[in-house]
């Protein structure tokens, strides 16, 4: 499934792009990251519990962040596999500045698998698109924040 | 935790202990030996497995035994009375409203759940009444035909 | 298809229902129609359900000084056939009437159905259109929430933990008023690919308000509010009907594109405010 | 003895009720999930949720810790035991080895991994969860076009063009034809994939007696003898010391006509823990790992004259095989080339199927199995051509059809026409309805703005299937009828029915040739142990070929009671009536329980005749049946939505003679929902990387009762001259017939906005696109 979209993200760009990339803020914006763990040049292990209203699994995974260039674009690619299936998101995300912070576009593709394949598909869009959405406001709150992240958050 | 429950089934008792996870259609099949609801589906949009509780057709797949503690269910074996076939038995017979069978028993308990609150039913009520209930062989066209005989009768 | 294991109370008051569920992991149980399902696919797999079935005097259906009360676990199906909800607020029955299938309606509840808030459920649409409010309690709390502040976004409601939804109340409808719940069904799940649920008063030939709910077409439903101030000062149907899709994001699926869903909004509230209109008098 | 004047009335053509009805009214028929032994273990079984990977690495041992958990079984422990059967033979085919769980790889979402195997389902089903596989995830190719394309992903590493195999079929002179063609219309249409659904889904006991290593396997299956024959190859154990039974069966329309790992494995897995055994297939495993239908992509090019006569059609067709072969995969779509001409006389074909894999579930035979395609195929081509020619569509066919004094008729690909009237049923159809009348309101619906549409189809289906030369297991099939001691009548039928009423009609069979009360057959199928053998019921082929070999069998059983009654009642001949032998000349007459006694008890027995009343048929079928029909559908489309309603549904099958038009009437309307559900909502999706995403009933649009119109049925009687029964088979025209029609009808209501083609299903947003603007 395709996916793509924008938010402002009220910082300007260059901060924007360090903010996307910090695994503590990544941690903290990501729905349901429970905890990230670095594992190798911009990959970190992950580990995940969505929970969806009734709906809930855990995730085991991967984040990793390539292609990179500085502060206009890069890609983040999020993936987990657990009990009720695995799911795969791979976005590239595009920073411009604009008026009151960063414009914020992403474009790529969401796959998922097992269960939630099987009996989510009807849902997946509106799904995949919430967590984006709850992630820049996530996002976005931590941008406000001063900026001096907890190192604990990182196990 | 199990827990016990006690409830009537075909105007028999039945007190069992059960695991709170046990799905009525489970108890029901296994614990209470009565194989005519059937499963078909996991997720509530076959209707095989309906039967009636207190008078009202449920998915018995989507109900824990547990939820039955203390009411009426009856099942397809309970809808013949002293060997007469109900009218709907019948009906489904005479007007060949079953081909494989497996739909058969919800299906017929949720018609009877339509000629109790709706005894003359158009054949667009009809079809609305069992929407919740799938049937692979037979087009529909002899199970409405069935249903309407059946009201047919009992309106005679 | 089997559950995973979970503990399993049934309270036999509010108070004791409301102890229950302020601590932990719990997870209501009310008819189970959506719930179960998705615990027989292991996609939920609470730890404990606290039953409602046994907490006596939440399946009631009153009304008074211009409200309906309705308990959270009155059924689909009794919603559907009450008299007080036909003469009072015949907008509900309709809605009711479309969700799932006899046998889905019989277990099915209010109470249930709005907590789980599905972005294609029936209910929200109507309760939107309504202006509904929904009544929440905790062992602590007790507060009473506008539906367009209750249905936040998918599957996502202004539910805290430890609340429970007791009753839904919805101003009572004048005899005088039309209304209409029109769906697009999806062929095989029966949720809504968008439903419109609308309201028409008329002072003479005009439209003096006009009340509508869209649920399916985004990740919750909302009230078309632009077009029911285009239709209260004096636009046509067709025009009102036009602006339903505007300014929200669309689901899309197997069955329906986003653009496909806004133009279904857009057919189906023409058609459900037709129907309105003709109704009202 | 008594004397006895009155003829009975015959049965043949009787709306009798069923007599298996009883039993599943009242929910005490048993079915397989209704088995309960002592001891039994119930299994679970462990799949992939990837399209292509390679297991890493498989972890059973949380599974084993859980109690109630007896054993976990994976690739290794079944390595040794023979794959998966494909019956079909073609040049060249490649068959990959299908063992009966993964090895190091898989190729589909629904790869069997391990087994679980516990004291109770519950148990089983918490176990499944706790086994870890480690997988690596390969690319994979869900679509069989994109696998045909170079650099594709490959389904099996040693064939990396995913071709599984090409073939070719001509008949007369294509290019003749298209060399004299003054027109020719083109169009790629496709038969999307589709899942049968029946509503009991597959399952499985296994019971392992050590003491005489005999195994008795109960299976919801259409072909108990052949599963036996196949699996004791597969399990390398004598034939004769597996037993195979159905219980009865919730429906199958093909998806049970296979051989399934599932059936392997529980056979091993009784035989490892000594226990019986019981598998049951979840829905979402049916969706999965129970066999898939159509996946066809056609490109089809039909040569005409102007004058609407047609020369010649060539074909080629994609056939998605999914990432195995299971019994008859790539047979099918030989079987759609077969029927390519449709009622038509030209005579000039060329058809070149490639048939391809995908990390996708098998497909196989589903009611109809490669007809429907076809018939979609050329009934869809015949109206591009008159919209082509303008002409109407109704005319072109008549113009075209296979005189009716043209029987047998041979058809390009080689197949013998038994018997037809292809205008009657037409013209019927068309007479129902008053086309005249419809096409003039449809012109007026036209300038209202309105869209409404008339669909015909006039189709033609191979049933009996077949000739055992055509058909991979044999395609004859048995009967035996015993006069028991009593009188009363056993029948004992190789055909496995599962809904069709055989025995019913069979007993109607029975009844008229012996002149006995029906109450007295009871007629007997899908016990191995029991049954002589036989082929099964699929292909339409239950009572045009079950039924003839019981006629035949009973033509040799009344010789014998002919001469025990004669001998009886002392005279030379005696005829058979009201469950009495009744010597004509004298009216005496001598009542069967006392013949059958006679017989049994031998203290005397005619000349040359041995004791005992039983007469055993093996029959087998010198050709094909060819029935026919017209399908007539006016449908209104929702101009707003692109939603399509069906006003009316005319259908006028041809099936030859029929026995119980009750039974008849059920196979149409049946049919026609499932021809119904693929035009109109049917579908499995995949995504590109193998993921089915209609995986359950919820996505996978199946008809409900509020979405089927109203079927008018009817029929025109022609007999077959192939059997003596003069039937022909109805289990699929309905099918066939139906979904052309609606789309033909759909696309007539579009038409004048320039829409000539529309691939199914017919969702109303695709049928919206195109009133938009969109051509197809």
């Amino acid at each position: 499934m395709k996916i793509s979209g924008s938010f402002l993200v009220p910082v300007p760009q260059e901060r924007a792009f360090r903010l996307l990339q910090d695994p503590v803020v990544l941690a903290r914006s990501m729905p349901g990251c429970d905890t990230l763990e670095r594992i190798g040049d911009n990959e970190y292990h992950m580990k995940m519990k969505m929970v969806l209203a009734s709906i809930s699994g855990l995730f085991d995974g991967k984040v990793r962040i390539a292609d990179s260039r500085p502060h206009s674009s890069f890609r983040l690619i999020v993936e987990g596999a657990g009990r009720i299936g695995f799911m795969k998101g791979d976005g590239l995300l595009t920073l411009t500045p604009v008026e009151g912070g960063t414009n914020v576009g992403y474009e790529g593709t969401v796959e998922v698998g097992g269960t939630i394949a099987a009996v989510g598909q009807r849902l997946l869009d509106t799904t995949a698109r919430m967590m984006i959405k709850r992630f820049f406001e996530k996002l976005t709150a931590e941008s406000a924040s001063s900026g001096a992240f907890s190192p604990t958050a990182i196990l | 935790m199990k827990r016990t429950i006690a409830l009537s089934i075909n105007g028999k008792s039945h007190a069992d202990e059960v695991e709170p996870r046990l799905l009525l259609i489970h108890y029901l099949r296994e614990m209470a030996s009565l194989t005519g609801p059937h499963i078909a589906c996991e997720t509530s949009t076959c209707g095989a497995c309906t039967v009636m509780l207190d008078g009202k057709a449920v998915k018995s797949c989507t109900m824990f035994a547990v939820q039955a503690d203390g009411r009426k269910i009856l099942t397809i074996e309970g809808l013949a009375t002293n060997g007469k076939l109900d009218p709907l038995q019948e009906a489904f017979w005479n007007e060949h409203g079953l081909q494989c069978g497996f739909c058969t028993p919800g299906m017929i308990l949720t018609a009877k759940q339509l000629l109790n609150d709706n005894p003359n039913p158009t054949d667009e009520e009809i079809r609305k009444s069992i929407e919740g209930n799938l049937c692979r062989c037979t087009g529909y066209q002899h199970i409405v035909n069935a249903v309407k005989a059946a009201a047919a009768k009992a309106g005679a | 298809m089997i559950p995973q294991d979970f503990e399993y109370s049934a309270p036999a008051s509010l108070k004791e229902a409301l102890e229950l569920i302020a601590t932990g992991e719990r997870k209501i149980l009310a008819g189970g129609m959506s719930l179960i399902p998705l615990m027989k696919l292991r996609l939920a797999a609470p730890e404990h359900v606290v039953d409602l079935a046994r907490v006596p005097g939440l399946d009631y259906i009153t009304e008074s000084g211009g409200t309906v009360s309705i308990g959270a676990t009155v059924t689909h199906h009794d919603l559907e056939s009450s008299p007080v909800i036909r003469g009072r607020a015949p907008l509900l029955a309709e809605a009711a009437g479309h969700i799932g299938d006899t046998q889905v309606r019989n277990m099915g509840t209010i109470g249930g159905s709005i907590a789980h808030a599905d972005p294609a459920a029936d209910y929200p649409a109507s309760l939107l259109a309504l202006e509904a409010q929904i009544r929440l309690v905790s062992a602590k709390s007790d507060r009473t929430v506008p539906a367009s502040d209750f249905f936040l976004d998918a599957f996502t409601t202004a539910i805290e933990p430890g609340e429970l939804v007791l009753e839904v109340l919805v101003p009572t409808e004048e005899p005088k008023e039309g209304y209409r719940y029109e769906k697009v069904a999806h062929p095989a799940s029966g949720f809504a690919v968008v439903g419109v649920a609308a309201r028409i008063k008329k002072a003479g030939a005009k439209i003096s308000m006009a009340r509508i709910g869209v649920t399916g077409m985004s990740s919750r439903a909302f009230r078309a509010l632009e077009a029911e101030k285009l239709l209260e000062s004096g636009a046509g149907v067709a025009q009102a009907a036009a602006t339903v899709a505007e300014g929200q994001e669309a689901n899309q699926d197997l069955y329906a594109s986003a653009d496909y869903r806004r133009h279904l909004a857009r057919i189906w509230a023409a058609r459900a405010l037709s129907v309105a209109l003709s109704r009202a008098s | 003895m008594a004397t006895t004047t009155t003829k009975p009335e015959t049965l043949f053509g009787k709306k009798i009720r069923r007599r298996e009805d009883p039993r599943l009214l009242t929910g005490t028929a048993t079915y397989l999930d209704d088995i309960k032994m002592p001891g039994m273990h119930h299994a679970c079984v462990v799949r992939s949720p990837h399209a292509a990977a390679r297991i890493k690495s498989l972890n059973v041992k949380p599974a084993l810790a859980r109690p109630g958990v007896t054993a976990v079984f994976t690739g290794a422990d079944v390595k040794d035991l023979g794959p998966i059967p494909c019956g079909a033979s073609l040049p060249g085919l490649r068959t990959p080895h299908h063992h009966i769980l993964a090895q190091d790889r898989v190729y589909l979402v629904g790869h069997p991994v391990a087994v679980v195997v516990a004291t109770d389902r519950y148990i089983a089903a918490d176990a499944v969860d706790l086994i870890e596989v480690d997988y690596e995830v390969l690319p994979a190719v869900s679509d069989p076009e994109k696998a045909l394309a170079p650099g594709a992903p490959a389904v099996h590493p040693q064939w990396p063009d995913n071709t599984a195999f090409t073939f070719h079929q001509e008949g007369g002179d294509i290019t003749g034809a298209f060399a004299q063609a003054e027109v020719v219309v083109k169009q790629r249409i496709t038969s999307q994939r589709l899942i049968p659904t029946s509503m009991e889904t597959r399952g499985v006991v296994a019971d392992w007696h050590a003491g005489d290593k005999s195994l008795t396997l109960w299976s919801s299956t259409q072909i108990p003898h052949l599963l036996r024959t196949l699996l004791a190859g597969i399990l390398g154990m004598p034939e004769n010391h597996l037993r195979v039974i159905t219980p009865e069966v919730g429906g199958g329309f093909g998806s049970k006509l296979n051989v399934y790992a599932e059936e392997a494995l529980m056979a091993f897995v009784s035989m490892r823990i000594g226990k019986p055994v019981k598998w049951v297939e979840s829905r979402r495993e049916n969706f999965l790992c129970t066999i898939h239908g159509r996946g066809h992509v056609d490109y089809f090019e039909l040569a005409a004259r102007r004058d609407g006569t047609m020369l010649g059609l060539r074909l080629k067709l994609i056939q998605d095989l999914g990432a195995y072969h299971q019994l008859l995969t790539p047979a099918i779509p030989t079987l759609s080339v077969l029927m390519m001409p449709g009622l038509y006389k030209f005579k000039n074909i060329s058809a070149d199927i490639v048939g391809v894999f995908t990390n996708c579930t098998p497909t196989d035979a589903y009611r109809g199995a490669g007809r429907p395609e076809a018939t979609h195929g050329i009934e869809r081509m015949v109206d591009i051509l008159a919209a082509e020619l303008k002409m109407d569509p109704a005319e072109l066919r008549r113009k075209n059809f296979v005189g009716k004094d043209e029987f047998p008729f041979q058809t390009a690909t080689g197949l013998a026409y038994d018997s037809g009237n292809y205008v009657l049923p037409l013209d019927t159809a068309l007479a129902e309805i008053d086309y005249p009348a419809l096409r003039r309101e449809q012109q007026q619906a036209r300038a209202s703005g309105k869209l409404m549409g008339i669909g015909l189809s006039t189709y033609g289906e191979i049933c009996a299937i077949g000739p055992s030369p055509a058909t991979p297991a044999g395609g004859w099939e048995s009967a035996t009828v015993k006069i028991e001691p009593s009188g009363k009548i056993t029948v004992m039928t190789g055909a496995s029915p599962h809904g069709q009423g055989e025995e019913t009609t069979f007993a109607q069979i029975v009844a008229d040739e012996l002149g006995v009360d029906i109450d007295d057959v009871v007629v007997v199928h899908g016990d191995t142990a029991i049954v002589q053998y036989g082929i099964g019921t699929f292909g339409s082929r239950g009572t045009a070929i079950g039924g003839t070999a019981l006629y035949y069998a009973l033509q040799e059983l009344k010789g014998k009671v002919k001469k025990f009654g004669a001998m009886l009642l002392e005279c030379d001949d005696v005829a058979l009536a009201g469950g009495k032998c009744v010597d004509e000349r004298s009216g005496k007459s001598v009542p069967f329980a006392q013949v059958a006694a006679a017989s049994y008890r031998a203290m005397k027995l005619p000349p040359n005749t041995q004791p005992g009343l039983v007469a055993t048929y093996f029959w087998e079928p010198p050709n094909f049946t060819f029935p026919f029909g017209a399908h007539v559908v006016i449908t209104d489309v929702d101009r707003e939505t692109g939603q399509v309603s069906i006003r009316r549904y005319v259908a006028v099958d041809d099936c030859g003679k029929i026995i119980n038009p009750l039974i008849v009437a059920g196979q149409v309307h049946g049919g026609v929902a499932q021809g119904l559900g693929q035009a109109l909502w049917e579908q499995a999706v995949y995504d590109e990387n193998g993921q089915l995403l209609s995986g359950e009933l919820t996505d996978y649009a199946l008809p409900r009762a509020h979405m089927m119109p109203w079927i008018e049925s009817s029929h025109t009687e022609t007999p077959s001259p192939v059997n003596p029964l003069g039937v022909k088979g109805v289990g699929e025209a309905g099918t066939i017939g139906c979904s052309p029609a609606v789309v033909n009808s759909v696309v007539d209501a579009l038409s004048h906005l320039g829409v000539r083609h529309i691939d199914m299903p017919l969702t109303p947003e695709k049928v919206w696109k195109l009133i938009q603007g969109g051509r197809a």
